[in-house]
């Protein structure tokens, strides 16, 4: 075969590599294993953790005290059960027996002990503000762990289904920096491969209190891909379930024959003002911002209808929603106008900067720039890169922009909700840390009034209504979970507060 | 999108009527090779050297540092001076650099601003899906060009010849992200034969590690594969008219033997040295493939943490992937010297 | 030069394609129908109609308006990186063959430098870590196709240099100046208009995939590059969405290689053909 | 109109079957009838050429490039250029029409029974690959060798051709080769096939007087050895009458004349050939009239202090030593030839004089003052007072192709400056007219004059500031016979109406012999021989200087085709 042929040799060659790898059969039956497009956490270690979001990753390799259900009541988790005291000011849990790390360590009651601890004094830890009311925490027996409280705080059983009770081995805290990157925790899954800002992969952790309700073997978890791919991902199985895809998906995954879960949660997005710099620290002009924005466009636009209009950073459906507050501020752009005159600023002279987040904006900051240019306001968009810790540093920590567009995902306690959206030390009081001592009254009280208490939802419809009417902030939109998933996916479990993945099958 | 430069430093006539060469007594062969690649190892530092500058400075230049995202929410301006001075950023520029340059040579590219990660192992993670995607699109794009290089050559001013000038010309046009996503609409979506998006590795899983860089690599490839073939067919047809060809022709050789003996040869040049620029926009172009198809390749890696300012990690991308070009240009002018050893000896 | 592309029968289609993307740059935002930025949240994803040609995007806005509107921004940011690139490379590039040998072999390394950063990833990061703005990725492109400038307009000066009619002139005491002005620039012109029309090509290719990544992206600003891409995201809803944007950049950027291929080919004609 | 003949030809259409055999073999070897080319446009090129060659036989065909005869030839061995071809007549080749043949027929024909040698030998062999593998490649396309006996025979063959040292001339490319030697690696190749017909296109044309000579005695030799019928194609009357029994005169593309090359010398039918004969005796040595009574007492002018003098001047390019003590001098209004062969350093004295290469040693003094050590601006002003010029040998390359020649000529000028646009004119017009041009000319680009004309815009270019000394780098190699006796006669007006002194160099010793009031014979670097030029023709003392006259070729009426001195090795 003389020479001059190598070349067609090859190409030939390559061309049947290709078709034969085409049609091999992809091994996903064998082992039970699913593919999960969402974002990287910003931490492995739940004390270091800096956004709301990361609970759906975290509770992965974490366990949590408690749980909550479909409908927001507070289930039995590694705790077995929990009561107040008298005066409720002293919590006691009672963990379930022989629970272990993925490091092997002893999860009992002084592991607890070290993990609260840990998360009210390390320098760098996100929960300090969610556990100030705790003064102390006991271990009485290995099985029996108490909180000593300043005062009586009935939303705790709430917090500690998120973050603040993922409790994380104190064996490995010992390195702060590593447990970052690599989590040791005592739940579902137990990480196998991580890869920063590109995929985690995790297997079945036998030890996990609930692993017969858990009947995936292999969970990987993976950036999203590019909006113009993410259906194609799907259909061609690089992903099996797609969380939080653009609204205006939802009719092209139907009719490709994707399974798409509409769920209820507790996301709220809004427009954070920042009543710290100019023109905002004008009353007017705040005042102005609560007539100015049109919430039926956004829920057309940007959630494709799906989503409903709110004032307040609740959805409809969350018990905490007041609907008093959705009466008090109607779109009525001639006010607004009318009220930035008052302010000094005639149309066109008033021009602002809006930061938006490409990852969760779909589009929201070009509505109201839109908006806004109808009352004579110019306004030019700054998008803050993408990556799971720019956003942070830049609005949340720095609190750097005059205006943002943002959203809560929503937090296990309403209160603990109102304290991130306008708590003093809230990260998304872009104000911050500007919150009215009303305000911060009426959530003591909430806080002191247990949840079966007749008088508990009045209190905390108060509270809600107080906060909105202090913050300059104006909430918008509620979007429900919009979810994708290949067929084969069965059993969603899609919670209002998180994603989780207990009684979910693979065909 | 090509950049390929339009004409190379043609070596000057030689001056004014300067004596012929008179017969030089001829030199071991191994002496000329060496002496060749030594020169040509010996430019290659100073490139190094400038390069990494650039990098360096964009990075200074940028005036960004971990202070906020470390800080956390007790960002006040004494916490954050001590973090710029615990990561060295307070001292004067030439001793940063120097210290930067030292860490190179030592392989320690310091660590990620934002995840602590030491640099040169986030890189040696993603580098082997940027390799494979890349080696992937190189090789088909070097069988696939030459074959329409050398056929639109053969059958000069055919229809094959004017449909491969178009192809090559549109493909020149089509903006990289264009030509992915119209092979995932065709070979994902329309043919449901490859996977639109993730990364397999090879040891785990060959046959799917092949079919997961099957679209990236063709869509990467087809720059090469436009240039290859235009470079190639020009090359060729001027190489046809040479007296050299007369000569064989003269001597009864067949056509094959000429065309793949003598002229491919000759050739080659330009093809090969065009292939030589090709590589950094390769690696380049990379960036726009993995993030369509979700690779957790270098590209995007530098991209994301250039959007995010953490300006090691960049750095430390940008050195390697030199550091992958400079390998590159060295290999490919050996083979150059291979193909043409005259030149070699000529300089 | 001039007068021979036009009597050339192969430049013609490349001609009359730039003569449309002259036009649309400068007049392309006066004839938008209506106004690129306006939302309209009930024509979300609406096809070619009457009112609206190329139909509507996600926002609701008038896309035709949209591709008008972006017409002059698109080209523009082109032509500034080749103005760039022109700058840098082309002086340097002239200058590498008549100034002593150290100023040659510094400019060669420092071009050897440029040309192994990797291309996208360099520009990405220069206009990341300088300001993500449309400026920054601008300034970062021209600076990236400055070795193509210098490259040509070295090898033009190079294939002067060394000829008789410059020996000739050193001899009779002419300066390097007046020889460059003289017999230099003569001959590296059409090279460098050639290298001109093709970068600027490439260079609209370049922001395309720039804007595709998100980065020098100001946003609501239309731009051809800005528009492909996001069409390409809304792809099932409106099939046809990417064509019209992406047409108008294969187009230029195919013009813009043909004219670049039929200058060569003037240039390189031998001297008797030329006319 | 059929598609551009593909050199290669690969087969992509019905190939053209070869037409049944023809007569049976006549005597001659090959027979050419009526042979016409014409290019796409139907212009005929060559127009009914007719010849034949007997077995064993020599024919030359003689004419001016465009003549016709490369094409013929070409047309011989298939190898027409894309866009011409044969529109009608045969080329009969012991019975099969070479004119009709596709590429499957050639196949046993090139290199087997017919082969070529042409014009300028390296640019035959390619250039990457050493030269040995491809006379062995060569081999073994025609017989079947395997490679160890193909090397023992490529090695005998190179011998055979006079490279002695033939090991190391294998492993060497073409560009490391001389011309005389790549040619003679292309005759080694041409022969390995054993061919019947050896077709030499302007062999040697390229090479040096002596080398050419060698060529020719080894072609002959060869011819006779090897049973080779011979085509010898040249524009060179001489060339050809030394080695061709039979000639064929082409003009046009058409046979003006053939027969025996004695009788065609003696008695030249067409007017044509008689002024080829007549240009190419008027300027050899024979235009000289012999007369030893004047030589003897041409009285030596008194020496005053010499225009330009040079003394023990020594130069080496890299390692190699190329000018070895030279002492020169050279008054107002007398012609300096400096003859000798290429690589002997008469450039490296040129250059040296205008400071384009520093010697190692030695002094120049113009006028008296020392200009070697002139740097930076002393340099640039005595070139601007432009008191010595330089005309080039090649017009060409040292006119700018995009500028009228007005703007090469005024160059100077503009240069030093501080003239009008009118002034200015009026001197570019001067010297145009000073060389013999018309000046509407002035406008004219360099590619639209001829030959002659752009020599003369160089020399004008040279003479528009009254240099005192020119120097002329083979001013007239490049030219045809009627051009090269104008610009040798506007030399000489300019020496004895100007009184510029001028240092011509050539070659050619013929063109030098003609005009030069004395002359110097360079060899290896060193002066062998110097003195006024006709005593110095007449009794050449050095051994080199009898050799180099003896190599200029004489046009020989006498005896037919017998080579002038025994083949000498290299």
């Amino acid at each position: 075969m003389t020479k001059p042929r190598l070349p067609l040799l090859l190409g030939l060659a390559l061309t049947a590599l290709l078709v034969l790898a085409g049609c091999g059969s992809s091994d996903d039956a064998a082992k039970a294993r699913v593919r999960w497009a969402f974002i990287m956490p910003t931490s492995w270690d739940p004390v270091t953790s800096r956004t709301g979001a990361d609970i759906n990753t975290i509770s992965l390799a974490y366990a949590s005290l408690t749980r909550l259900n479909k409908a927001g009541e507070v289930e039995p988790a590694l705790a077995k059960s929990w009561e107040y005291s008298e005066d409720g000011r002293q919590l006691t849990f009672e963990l379930r027996e022989n629970l272990k790390f993925s490091d092997g360590s002893p999860l009992d009651a002084a592991a607890v002990k070290a993990f609260l601890d840990r998360g009210k004094t390390q320098k760098d830890s996100f929960l300090k503000a969610e556990l100030k009311g705790i003064d102390r925490i006991s271990a009485d027996t290995p099985t029996r762990v108490t909180l000593h409280l300043a005062e009586a705080d009935y939303q705790l059983p709430y917090v500690l289904a998120g973050r603040v009770g993922a409790i994380a081995s104190p064996n490995a805290a010992r390195d702060p920096k590593k447990l970052a990157l690599w989590p040791a925790g005592a739940g579902p899954f137990r990480m196998v491969e991580f890869i920063p800002e590109s995929h985690a992969y995790f297997e079945k952790n036998p030890h996990y209190w609930d692993a017969a309700d858990i009947h995936i073997e292999r969970l990987e978890l993976t950036t999203s891909p590019d909006p113009s791919t993410l259906v194609a991902a799907l259909l061609s199985g690089s992903i099996d379930v797609a969380t939080r895809i653009p609204a205006h998906k939802v009719k092209e995954a139907r009719e490709r024959g994707l399974t798409v879960v509409i769920a209820p949660s507790l996301n709220a997005a809004n427009v954070s003002i920042n009543r710290n710099k100019p023109p905002f620290d004008n009353p007017k002009v705040v005042e102005a911002f609560r007539y100015a924005l049109d919430r039926r466009d956004f829920v057309t636009i940007v959630t494709a209808g799906l989503g409903r209009p709110t004032h307040q950073p609740f959805p409809p459906n969350y018990f905490a929603f007041d609907p008093e507050i959705e009466k008090r501020w109607t779109y009525d752009p001639k006010r607004a106008q009318a009220l930035l005159r008052e302010a000094g600023y005639a149309p066109g002279q008033l021009s602002l900067e809006i930061a938006a987040n490409p990852q969760t904006g779909d589009g929201g900051a070009e509505v109201v720039q839109a908006q806004l240019a109808r009352i004579g306001v110019k306004a030019t968009i700054r998008v803050v890169p993408p990556g799971s810790s720019s956003w942070q540093s830049e609005v949340y920590i720095a609190k750097r922009p005059q205006i943002a567009v943002d959203g809560t995902i929503g937090r296990e306690s309403p209160i603990q909700n109102l304290l991130a959206v306008y708590g003093p030390a809230g990260i998304m009081n872009l104000s911050g840390p500007y919150a009215s001592a009303g305000f911060l009254d009426a959530v003591e009280r909430v806080r002191r009034t247990p949840t079966d208490d007749p008088a508990y939802r009045a209190r905390l419809h108060e509270a809600v209504r107080i906060g909105v009417a202090q913050s300059p902030s104006n909430y918008l939109y509620a979007t429900p979970w919009i979810i994708a998933a290949r067929p084969r996916v069965k059993h969603l479990n899609v919670l209002p507060s998180q994603i989780r993945w207990e009684g979910v099958r693979i065909e | 999108m090509t950049i390929a430069a339009q004409a190379d430093d043609p070596a000057g006539t030689p001056p004014l009527s300067a004596e012929p060469r008179v017969f030089r007594p001829n030199k071991p062969k191994s002496a000329t090779h060496l002496r060749f690649l030594g020169s040509l190892a010996l430019i290659s530092i100073p490139v190094f050297l400038f390069a990494t500058l650039i990098t360096f400075l964009l990075g200074y230049a940028s005036g960004l540092d971990p202070a906020a995202g470390i800080a956390g929410d007790a960002a006040t301006p004494e916490v954050i001076a001590r973090i710029r001075a615990d990561f060295g950023l307070d001292r004067p520029v030439a001793i940063q650099y120097l210290d930067w340059m030292a860490g190179l040579v030592r392989g320690d590219f310091g660590v990620s601003w934002f995840n602590g990660v030491p640099v040169l192992q986030l890189i040696l993670q993603r580098l082997p899906v940027s390799l494979s995607v890349a080696g992937a699109a190189l090789v088909v794009g070097i069988v696939m060009g030459s074959l329409l290089g050398i056929g639109a050559a053969i059958w000069r001013g055919s229809a094959f010849d004017r449909a491969v000038t178009a192809f090559a010309s549109l493909a020149a046009a089509l903006p990289p992200f264009v030509v992915a996503i119209v092979l995932i609409l065709i070979f994902s979506l329309w043919l449901n034969l490859l996977p639109a998006a993730g990364y397999i590795p090879f040891s785990e899983d060959p046959a799917g590690w092949l079919r997961i860089i099957a679209i990236p690599a063709m869509a990467l490839s087809v720059d090469i594969i436009a240039d290859l073939a235009r470079q190639l067919r020009t090359g060729l047809v001027s190489a046809l008219s040479e007296n050299y060809v007369t000569g064989a022709v003269v001597r009864g050789l067949s056509p094959r033997r000429i065309l793949f003996v003598h002229v491919l040869r000759n050739a080659a040049g330009p093809a090969l040295s065009m292939l030589a620029l090709r590589v950094p926009m390769l690696i380049g172009g990379a960036v726009v493939t993995e993030s369509i198809f979700t690779m957790p390749g270098m590209g995007k890696m530098a991209a994301d943490s250039a959007l995010r300012g953490d300006v090691p990690v960049v750095q430390g991308t940008l050195v390697v992937s030199i550091v992958i070009v400079l390998a590159c240009s060295l290999l490919i002018n050996i083979l150059l010297g291979v193909l043409q050893p005259a030149t070699q000896r000529r300089d | 030069m001039a007068s021979r592309l036009i009597r050339n029968r192969a430049a013609f289609p490349a001609l009359l394609i730039l003569a449309i993307i002259a036009f649309l740059v400068a007049l392309g935002p006066v004839l938008a129908p209506q106004d690129p930025l306006a939302q309209n949240p009930y024509e979300l994803l609406q096809g070619p109609s009457a009112q609206h040609w190329l139909g509507t995007d996600a926002f609701g806005r008038d896309v035709l308006s949209r591709l008008l509107a972006g017409s002059t921004v698109s080209i523009l940011a082109s032509l500034l990186s080749v103005e760039i690139g022109l700058i840098l490379g082309v002086v340097p590039g002239l200058l590498s063959v008549f100034l002593p040998r150290s100023f040659e072999w510094i400019s060669l390394r420092l071009i050897d430098a440029l040309m192994t950063l990797p291309f996208l990833v360099f520009a990405i990061a220069m206009t990341a870590l300088l300001g993500n703005g449309l400026i920054q990725a601008m300034f970062a492109v021209g600076i990236l196709i400055t070795p193509a400038f210098y490259r040509v307009s070295r090898a033009a000066a190079l294939s002067v240099a060394n000829t008789q009619y410059i020996e000739a002139a050193r001899l009779m005491g002419a300066s390097t100046a007046f020889i460059i002005r003289r017999h230099v620039v003569s001959k590296v012109l059409p090279a460098i208009a050639v290298t001109t029309a093709s970068m600027t090509g490439a260079c609209l290719s370049i922001v395309a995939s720039l804007t595709f990544l998100g980065i020098g992206v100001v946003p609501p600003e239309p731009t051809w590059g800005g528009l492909l891409a996001t069409d390409l995201t809304t792809l099932y809803e409106r099939p046809f969405g990417p064509l019209a944007p992406g047409l108008l950049i294969v187009a230029t950027v195919w013009a813009l290689n043909a004219l670049a291929d039929v200058l060569r080919d003037i240039n390189a004609l031998p001297e008797e053909a030329r006319t | 109109m059929n598609r551009p003949a593909n050199i290669l030809d690969f087969p992509q259409r019905a190939a053209r079957r070869a037409p049944p055999s023809a007569p049976p073999a006549e005597p001659a070897l090959l027979c050419v009838d009526n042979l016409s080319i014409a290019d796409r446009s139907g212009r005929m090129l060559v127009d009914g050429v007719a010849f034949e060659v007997p077995r064993g036989g020599t024919i030359g065909i003689v004419g001016e490039s465009g003549s016709g005869k490369s094409l013929t030839c070409r047309a011989i061995l298939g190898l027409l250029p894309p866009g011409l071809n044969v529109a009608s007549g045969t080329i009969h080749y012991r019975g099969v029409d070479l004119a009709q043949l596709d590429r499957r027929g050639w196949r046993g024909l090139r290199g087997i029974e017919l082969s070529a040698v042409f014009q300028d030998p390296a640019s035959y062999l390619n250039p990457s690959i050493p030269v040995g593998k491809q006379l062995v490649e060569a081999l073994r396309a025609t017989q079947r060798l395997d490679k160890g006996a193909a090397r023992q025979r490529a090695f005998a063959l190179l011998r055979r051709v006079g490279l002695a040292d033939a090991e190391a001339v294998f492993h060497q490319y073409a560009f490391e080769l001389s011309g005389g030697m790549a040619q003679r690696v292309l005759i080694a190749i041409a022969i390995s096939g054993g061919p019947r017909l050896l077709i030499a296109d302007e062999a040697t044309t390229a090479l040096d007087v002596t080398v050419q000579a060698e060529v020719l005695a080894l072609l002959d030799e060869l011819r006779r050895e090897q049973d080779l019928t011979l085509i010898f194609v040249s524009h060179d009357l001489a060339v050809v009458s030394e080695i061709c029994e039979h000639v064929v005169v082409m003009r046009d593309g058409a046979i003006i004349e053939a027969g025996k090359t004695a009788e065609v010398l003696k008695k030249p039918a067409h007017p044509y050939t008689r002024s080829l004969i007549e240009n190419h005796r008027r300027y050899t040595i024979d235009a000289i009239p012999l007369d030893d009574a004047e030589i003897a007492e041409a009285p030596p002018e008194p020496r005053s202090t010499p225009l330009l003098s040079i003394s023990d001047l020594r130069a080496a390019y890299g390692d190699r030593a190329v000018l070895d003590g030279i002492d020169l001098e050279i008054d107002r209004g007398e012609i300096l030839g400096l003859i000798g062969e290429t690589g002997s350093g008469k450039t490296t004295i040129l250059r040296s004089i205008l400071g384009l290469v520093t010697p190692e040693t030695g002094e120049i003094r113009f006028r008296g003052e020392d200009i070697l050590a002139l740097r930076g601006g002393a340099l640039r002003a005595f070139r601007r007072s432009s008191h010595i010029q330089y005309a080039f040998q090649d017009p060409l390359r040292s006119l700018d192709p995009d500028l009228p020649i007005a703007a090469s000529i005024g160059e100077a000028l503009d240069i030093r400056g501080g003239i009008t646009a009118a002034q200015r004119d009026d001197r570019v017009a001067e010297a145009l007219r000073a060389v013999g041009l018309d000046e509407g000319l002035a406008d004219r680009l360099p590619r639209d004059l001829s030959g002659g004309q752009r020599q003369r815009a160089v020399i004008a270019r040279a003479l528009v500031l009254d240099p005192a000394i020119l120097l002329l780098d083979e001013p007239v190699s490049a030219l045809d016979a009627v051009n090269r006796i104008h610009v040798l006669e506007l030399m000489r007006s300019l020496a004895d109406d100007r009184g510029i002194a001028q240092i011509f160099i050539s070659h050619d010793l013929g063109s030098i012999a003609g005009i030069t009031d004395r002359v110097a014979v360079l060899h290896r670097g060193r002066i062998v021989e110097a003195g006024p030029t006709e005593a110095l023709i007449a009794n050449p003392t050095h051994p080199y200087t009898r050799r180099l006259l003896a190599s200029v070729l004489h046009l020989d009426d006498g005896t037919s085709g017998q080579p002038r001195h025994a083949f000498i090795g290299a």
